[in-house]
């Protein structure tokens, strides 16, 4: 009965850098600027339909694999395409973040609470109106397939979960990188431990909320690349689960903590996998289940602390 | 009787309270006085006997009249703050602790009704108990806070918030008051009078007072007990007339070299 | 039962004479199954002098027309609107148009049919969703405005909980048929003996469960095989791996899925990519083909069979059914898909009340009252292009049920069923009246 | 006397829309080194807050330079040239002393005209020399004083022409008074100018040059540190006597 | 957290019971008002029900400032006794069935309660959220609560009774159905006049004192003695049995309960957002803001095809527009109208302040176009 246990923690590694990607973008938002980002899973959907446009333009100009190298260079195709995608959301994270979010930071949770539910719906709608009310697939993921990988070893483990995790260790190691060694990410993590003073050393905290925000919206945006160019496929309330998953993840990671949001993605992940052929019926409970069990025990989390990127 | 015993806490490498065995109230309405620079410990050793911080180490005890004359020793050292408070004790903040949306009055209101046991009740109004309502009014006269009983607190200068978080501390009719300086930031006139209600009160209803404070001629006037803390510890402890005879003691506190 | 399926090439299970019989000379039907030649220029002219009134029909549909569900409920939309669009041109139902409002139903069934019947509706149409079907039977009978479900198949519903209902219809068959099709299906293609283990990944929902159940009890009546594995994915997962995973460390003879939309391409996907088709010999999927649209040349390459529920556009084959001639050129111009059963759901709704609708207005002189259509809706026989339906005794759809092999076809961008075989209502469901677990045991 | 580099008049500072500070009036010229004094909750820190324009202010002017600032955002106060050390310290948790040093100068640094980052930093190194081998600590594991020393560092890091610090010395061990004050010193010998609050005034007669005294939100007197440290009001008022 | 305090408790009494007494006659109305207007009596009775649940919510959210995103599991936990009982037990009599709810959502909340009443903030919120999708997993689960399908809250095919009421009307010639809708709305609006009194007398009680204590300072709450975790989870267990009522009262209504309207934690976020929207400083505010967003919700995509859009809209233009939500910004609403009446000059004000407003918003957006292109600083 479990000897197909390493294929489903496998698998649960693929998915824990799904739900890592797209809560690395929610933890980042909510350490820096303390807002609840209710409207990302849709900006993870719009991610998901810019990369179904521009990844299906680009692939169309490329051949259909044949050989290892072509396939080869349809996937570097893809990933250009979904980087772009994800790039496309930078201006409409910056956009939303000083139209809309930037005139409340003063009030009260539970009305950023409710703009950013009302961005929600207003975002479903944009992409009602320019991709349709249909799920969209741009039918790459078997081209992604056909790169031999995992074959090599003898393991039956699809390309593309092999590109997910690599991509998601790029993700992860970029965004360490971005906030332990670069200028900027030192002045966005300074902004995030003290406002007022990193104000008073020349800091000016709205380009980095602004910035925050279009970071968030970005990897938001990469996460449903990554998810469309994937098995699934691009449909309208495809961010409410992953929303709330990954209010989950960095809940059980400890909030605004970066390592914390990879450990709880993968805790999520590979849980959920290997519990699930055995126990169908615990599959939406489990992630909650996780939850509750680490917050009662370790109220702050795996790793985090409040409003710190670590 | 509140008795800190061997009492100690750190913080990281810091060693806020180190070994600190102290009694409070052994006579009657007792008025001590913590001192001690920026630092010292005061704050944490009243966190540590109100509840707020449990102790790494020792023990906090107070002594009850069991009803027949003789006393109970009764350890409160894991207490919630707010059972303590049924035992007696109460203190204030050195940063304002007020219900900042409420006025005046509701404010005190909540802390007799509290003190009553009435927080339970959902019968009736809460400013619907004459005999609440007459302890407030006295609360309100007291700390001269009548002026503004209707203003929301949030909106009131300093000095009367610091008044209106002593007040409330009143309004529990304590047994041993503990008071995290209740004069900083008080307009000088009115500091004499914080210190002289407090004082008064203290005597009328046998409260013990702990109080932490950085003037010391209020301490020299007020106190029968002076406790000095430096860098944790117990650095004397004794008449506030140490305040003119101890010379290292003034160097420590006020840091002037004679 | 034989479990021996009829196939394509007999007369598709109902009897074209008798069906003949049934269509009464209404050029409605006619007009509906697309085709006005099929009885010439005689037309008939009973309805004309009826004390019909002027305005138009106010007819309500709820479908997903949005988000994942949206495979389905758009389809379900386009047959409507289709269904609609040749009876106004045909000149109505005795002679009244037909206003159709469409709406997503979302989760709010019962709340969506309140409004329409409170806008006035005539009658109502809808919905997908089969909890949401269920919970609207008694408000339908409550309200009294006929409802014609264009799906929401839960097997139980007409047979156990509602035996009695007056205006509460579903056009198609409960999903029994759709699982007694796959049984067969798979014992046709692989032989009885050569199945001995079986697995399902269905959907964690009350219709996936449903299903699963039914193709149990059915694959084991007709072939003794054992259940290897079977797992439930959330509706609308994001991943499958696991389930495929298990089917691939199982290896059963047949993986049964009534996955759909969303979830039908991603089983497809992950299947392919786990090498899923090279641990079982054959995947028989009921609702696999609802998703043509969207799926692709290499998915549906392997063992894979699904049904058609009770149309299939090449089936009865146009050259010889007329009606259906014409159909899917329309719909390509029109919509810019191929129909699916889906299309067929609604479709096949609106036409089972209009053809009563008119056959009442024939019967009576005048336009009818809610109950005499539920009561002439009460085995009422008509035509569409999938050929010739009834609505039984019970409320609930009888038609001759598809399935075929997936394939490809570049020709209409599309998935394509090639090999279909058709079995006929008494084939693949229990009798009105009968429960269809008792009916099942009993084989 | 040239115009002083920074010049306060008439400051009233509201926290909560309730006025903490009322009618200030202070200078700071040239390389001069001005303590403001007055007990915990006078106004010290709130008219610093003011300065960097991190406390709203209700009427008055802040001058330096020849510029006004009350104008000015926040995040533009540094890059003109003022330093902060404030109250506390505020230092960045979780980053290393180094850090901490280097980041006003990636956010000002092009403003203040430093090119050589790394002869900046190692120029306040050169100055706290007992931070040097605590250089890679994350500052949350600092001892009270080498905090404070890394808080004054940070602000310097800026190259500012006024270095503005809020009791750089509460709250320390006397040993480590005395060492802080002699680096206060040493960054007043160059040339920068320095405006310092204290609660105690003991210390000031040896930092600066003249001193204010402030009392519930209003400057109440001013002059040389060491008589007005001798003086008996000033003494009792800083005792919290009454008046 | 800090908010303004209650604005709409200013006004004068006069006008109050100016205001209360239309309230309750438009309550009243409802179904005629609904009978000559195209409004949707069933849509506007859900609404009250779930802005029941919202006044519910409130009293946490107002008093003891704690966002809860788990509340329709309360909802979900009553429609369910209910239909429990109905399904399980055949239990007919509407009373009986709404104490069922009750009781359900009571032992509920009481064991979540105790769970989560020593935590603040977002942890506070995220973990009711997940108590909820737990429970919401369970049921889905659950074959007992025949899983997505749900539970019919009838007997067979019949209505509850409600008291003999609608037997009553129905001798007197009304349709049945009607008089069944009639009879439970009535119910409704008694029940929620009731909630509303005993919520009154609750917050205003040295109880909902003590509540305001915690919500405003939780430090110096238990320094004046309030054990504060036992009075948050008592709150908390009253918040859930007005959830528990309003979903009993739901599950009467629709007669059905299936999973997904009633236990899904988005609609907890929709409970919330009611509650906010209607004025969250207000008694009756969170009753307003269900109707109204429950109307958006089910109803709007009856009328326009972006209606998701059409209802974030509302909602962006109540957290501009009118910061303390509908009810709450009504008394500063009124005296800003009047102060223009009286000098027009004012509204020339207003338009610079919005075109200051859009110049601004401009400026920032170029700004951030700068930013992406030239990076920060």
């Amino acid at each position: 009965m479990f000897e197909s246990l390493p294929y489903h923690a496998l698998n649960g590694v693929y998915y824990g850098f799904i739900l890592f990607m797209i809560a690395a973008g929610l933890t980042i938002v909510f350490g820096v600027l303390g807002v609840l980002n209710l409207a990302h899973g849709e900006l993870y959907a719009f991610g998901a339909f810019v990369a179904f446009s521009i990844v299906g333009y680009l692939t169309g100009l490329v051949a259909e694999p044949t050989g290892p190298v072509t396939a080869l260079i349809f996937g570097a195709v893809v990933l250009v395409g979904s980087l772009a995608a994800a790039a496309v959301l930078l201006p409409v994270g910056a956009t939303l973040e000083a139209a809309f979010v930037r005139p409340i930071y003063d009030r009260d949770d539970v009305y950023q609470l409710l703009l950013t539910y009302a961005l929600l719906l207003i975002l479903t709608d944009v992409m009602k109106f320019v991709w349709g009310a249909k799920p969209l697939d741009v039918g790459v993921y078997d081209g992604l397939n056909a790169i031999p990988t995992t074959e090599l070893f003898g393991i039956d483990y699809p390309t593309y979960n092999v590109v997910v995790v690599a991509v998601g260790l790029v993700v992860f190691g970029w965004l360490v990188w971005f906030f332990d060694r670069t200028k900027t990410g030192r002045i966005v993590r300074a902004t995030a431990i003290d406002r007022e003073m990193a104000t008073a050393i020349g800091v000016s905290t709205d380009r980095i909320f602004t910035l925050v925000f279009a970071m968030g919206a970005f990897f938001a945006g990469f996460g449903g690349a990554m998810v469309s160019i994937g098995p699934g496929s691009a449909y309208l309330e495809m961010g409410l689960s992953p929303l709330v998953l990954s209010f989950v993840v960095i809940v059980i990671g400890g909030l605004g903590s970066l390592r914390g949001a990879l450990v709880g993605a993968l805790l999520v992940g590979v849980t959920t996998q290997v519990v699930t052929p055995y126990y169908s019926e615990l599959e939406l409970a489990v992630p909650f289940v996780l939850m509750v069990v680490v917050l009662l025990v370790r109220p702050e989390g795996l790793y985090g602390t409040w409003g710190e990127i670590e | 009787m509140l008795e800190a015993r061997n009492l100690r806490k750190t913080f990281g490498e810091l060693r806020a309270t180190d070994d600190v065995s102290l009694q409070f109230g052994t006579t009657d309405g007792e008025m001590v006085f913590i001192v001690g620079p920026n630092g010292a410990g005061k704050t944490t050793l009243v966190n540590l006997l109100t509840g707020l911080l449990t102790p790494d180490q020792g023990s906090v005890v107070v002594h009850q009249d069991d009803g027949d004359g003789s006393t109970v020793e009764r350890e409160i050292t894991g207490l919630a703050p707010e059972k303590r408070v049924d035992a007696g004790l109460v203190r204030s903040f050195q940063i304002v602790h007020v219900f900042e949306e409420m006025t005046v009055r509701e404010n005190l209101r909540v802390a007799v009704l509290s003190e009553r046991g009435e927080t339970l009740n959902v019968l009736s109004f809460d400013d619907g108990h004459d005999g609440v309502e007459r302890t407030v009014d006295d609360l309100l006269a007291q700390f001269r806070l009548e002026d503004v009983a209707d203003e929301v607190a949030d909106t009131l200068p300093h000095g009367d918030r610091k008044l209106l978080d002593v007040a409330m501390s009143f309004g529990l009719e304590p047994t041993y008051l503990l008071l995290d300086e209740p004069t900083a930031g008080v307009a000088t006139r009115e500091k004499e009078y914080v210190i002289e209600t407090i004082a008064e009160a203290s005597d009328a209803d046998d409260v013990t007072t702990v109080t932490i404070e950085h003037d010391m001629d209020i301490v020299k006037s007020y106190a029968d007990r002076l406790v000095v803390l430096h860098e944790g510890r117990v650095f004397r402890e004794g008449d506030p007339s140490l305040l003119e005879t101890d010379g290292e003691l003034r160097r420590v506190l006020l840091g002037v070299d004679e | 039962m034989t479990g021996r399926p009829s196939s394509s090439n007999d007369t598709g299970g109902i009897e074209r004479r008798d069906a003949l019989k049934l269509v009464g000379g209404s050029t409605l039907a006619v007009a509906l199954a697309g085709c006005t030649a099929l009885i010439g220029d005689e037309s008939d002219d009973s309805t004309e002098d009826a004390d019909v009134p002027d305005e138009p029909i106010e007819a309500g549909l709820q479908t997903f027309t949005e988000g994942a569900p949206a495979v389905l409920g758009l389809q379900a939309q386009y047959g409507a609107e289709t269904a609609v669009r040749r009876i106004n041109d045909d000149g109505g139902v005795a002679g009244r148009e037909i206003d159709l409002d469409v709406v997503n139903e979302g989760d709010e069934h019962i709340q969506n049919y309140r409004q329409f019947v409170d806008e006035g509706k005539d009658v109502t149409f809808g919905p997908i969703s089969s909890g949401g079907h269920e919970a609207m039977v008694p408000e339908i009978e409550d309200r009294g405005v006929v409802n014609v479900a264009t799906d929401g198949t839960v097997t139980t519903l007409y047979e156990e909980s509602f035996p009695d209902a007056t205006y509460s219809f579903r056009f198609q068959n409960h999903d029994v048929m759709e699982a007694l099709a796959a049984v067969n299906q798979a014992v046709e293609v692989l032989g009885a003996d050569s199945i001995d283990t079986y697995a399902g990944i269905n959907p964690n929902y009350a219709f996936g469960q449903d299903e699963m159940a039914l193709f149990s009890s059915g694959i084991e009546k007709l072939t003794g095989a054992e259940e290897v594995y079977s797992g439930f994915p959330e509706l609308g997962a994001d991943d499958m791996s696991a389930h495929v995973t298990e089917v691939n460390g199982t290896e059963p003879d047949v993986v049964f899925s009534s996955c759909w939309g969303g979830d039908a391409t991603l089983l497809l996907e992950q299947a392919h990519a786990n090498g899923m088709f090279d641990s079982t010999d054959l995947l028989v999927g009921p609702v696999l083909y609802g998703s043509a649209n969207d799926l692709s040349a290499d998915l549906v390459d392997g063992p894979i069979y699904s049904g058609s529920r009770n149309f299939y556009w090449d089936e009865p084959g146009t050259d010889r059914w007329t009606p259906a001639a014409d159909l899917v050129s329309e719909v390509q111009s029109e919509y810019d898909v191929v129909p699916t059963a889906h299309f067929m759901s609604g479709y096949g709704a609106v036409t089972a009340w209009a053809t009563a609708a008119e056959k009442a207005v024939d019967v009576l002189g005048r336009w009818p009252e809610q109950d005499e259509i539920a009561a002439i809706l009460e085995g009422h026989g008509f035509f569409t292009p999938a050929g010739y339906h009834t609505i039984g005794a019970d409320h609930q759809g009888y038609s001759n049920a598809h399935f075929g092999e997936l394939a490809w076809s570049d020709e209409y961008d599309a998935a394509i069923l090639e090999n279909v075989s058709v079995f006929a209502p008494k084939d693949v469901s229990p009798p009105p009246g009968t429960v269809s677990g008792d009916w099942i045991d009993a084989w | 006397m040239s115009d002083p580099l920074l010049e306060v008049s008439n400051l009233t500072a509201t926290v909560a829309g309730f006025e903490v500070t009322h009618g200030i009036d202070l200078e700071v010229g040239e390389g001069e080194a001005v303590a403001l004094v007055g007990r915990n909750g006078a106004g010290k820190t709130s008219t610093f807050r003011s300065i960097m324009g991190l406390t709203p202010i209700a009427g008055g002017s802040i001058r330096f330079d020849g510029e006004e600032l009350t104008d000015l955002r926040s995040e533009l106060i540094p890059k003109r040239g003022i330093g902060y050390q404030p109250e506390g310290r505020d230092l960045f948790t979780g980053m290393t002393v180094e850090e901490n040093f280097r980041l006003p100068i990636w956010t000002a640094g092009d403003a203040r005209g430093i090119d050589d980052e790394d002869a900046v930093v190692e120029d306040v190194f050169d100055l706290f020399t007992e931070l040097e081998n605590r250089r890679d600590a994350e500052v949350q594991n600092l001892s009270g004083g080498q905090g404070k020393m890394t808080a004054i560092g940070r602000a310097l890091a800026l190259q500012p022409d006024l270095l503005i610090l809020d009791e750089p010395l509460e709250g320390l061990a006397p040993v480590v008074v005395e060492n802080l004050k002699s680096y206060i010193r040493e960054i007043i010998d160059r040339d920068i100018s320095v405006l310092v609050a204290e609660s105690n005034a003991s210390h000031v007669p040896e930092i600066v040059d003249r001193m204010y005294v402030i009392e519930r939100g209003e400057i109440v007197d001013s002059g040389d540190p060491d008589d007005l440290v001798q003086d008996e009001e000033i003494q009792l008022l800083m005792q919290g006597g009454g008046t | 957290m800090s908010r303004a305090r209650l604005s709409a408790e200013n006004l004068p009494t006069s006008v109050r019971v100016v205001l209360v007494v239309l309230g309750l006659g438009v309550l009243l109305a409802v179904p005629d008002l609904a009978r000559v207007t195209p409004l949707s009596f069933a849509t506007i009775h859900k609404g009250l029900l779930f802005g029941l649940a919202a006044v519910g919510l409130n009293l946490l959210l107002r008093h003891t400032e704690l966002v809860s995103f788990g509340h329709v599991a309360f909802f979900g936990t009553g429609a369910y006794g209910a239909a429990v009982l109905a399904t399980y037990y055949e239990v007919s009599s509407g009373l009986v069935l709404l104490a069922g709810a009750v009781l359900a959502a009571t032992a509920v909340a009481l064991v979540v309660g105790y769970l989560v009443a020593g935590h603040l903030d977002i942890y506070f919120a995220l973990l009711t959220l997940a108590f909820n999708q737990v429970l919401f997993a369970f049921v889905v689960q659950s074959s007992f609560f025949n899983s997505t399908d749900g539970l019919s809250v009838r007997v067979g095919v019949d209505r509850p009774s409600l008291l003999g009421l609608d037997q009553l009307l129905v001798s007197a010639g009304l349709d049945p159905v009607q008089a069944y809708n009639y009879v439970l709305y009535y119910l409704t609006v008694a029940i929620l006049v009731v909630v509303v009194l005993v919520t009154w007398k609750l917050v205003n009680s040295p109880f909902g004192r003590a509540l305001d204590a915690i919500g405003q300072d939780r430090t110096r709450a238990r320094f004046i003695g309030i054990p504060v975790e036992r009075y948050v989870w008592i709150a908390f267990t009253i918040s859930g049995i007005y959830g528990g009522i309003a979903g009993g009262l739901f599950a009467l209504l629709q007669l059905h309960v299936r999973p997904e309207p009633v236990l899904f934690a988005f609609v907890s976020g929709e409970i919330l957002f009611m509650a906010i929207l209607g004025g969250v400083g207000t008694l009756v505010g969170p009753i307003v803001g269900g109707v109204i967003l429950v109307y958006l919700l089910d109803l709007a995509r009856f009328y326009v095809t972006y209606y998701h859009a059409l209802t974030g809209i509302v909602l962006l233009a109540v957290v501009y527009f009118l910061p303390e939500g509908i009810l709450g910004s009504l008394p500063a609403l009124g005296a800003a109208i009047e102060r223009r009446r009286r000098d027009p000059g004012l509204v020339r004000n207003d338009v610079e302040t919005v075109v200051t407003s859009v110049r601004r918003s401009v400026r920032r957006a170029v700004t951030t176009v700068r930013i992406l292109v030239f990076g920060v600083n």
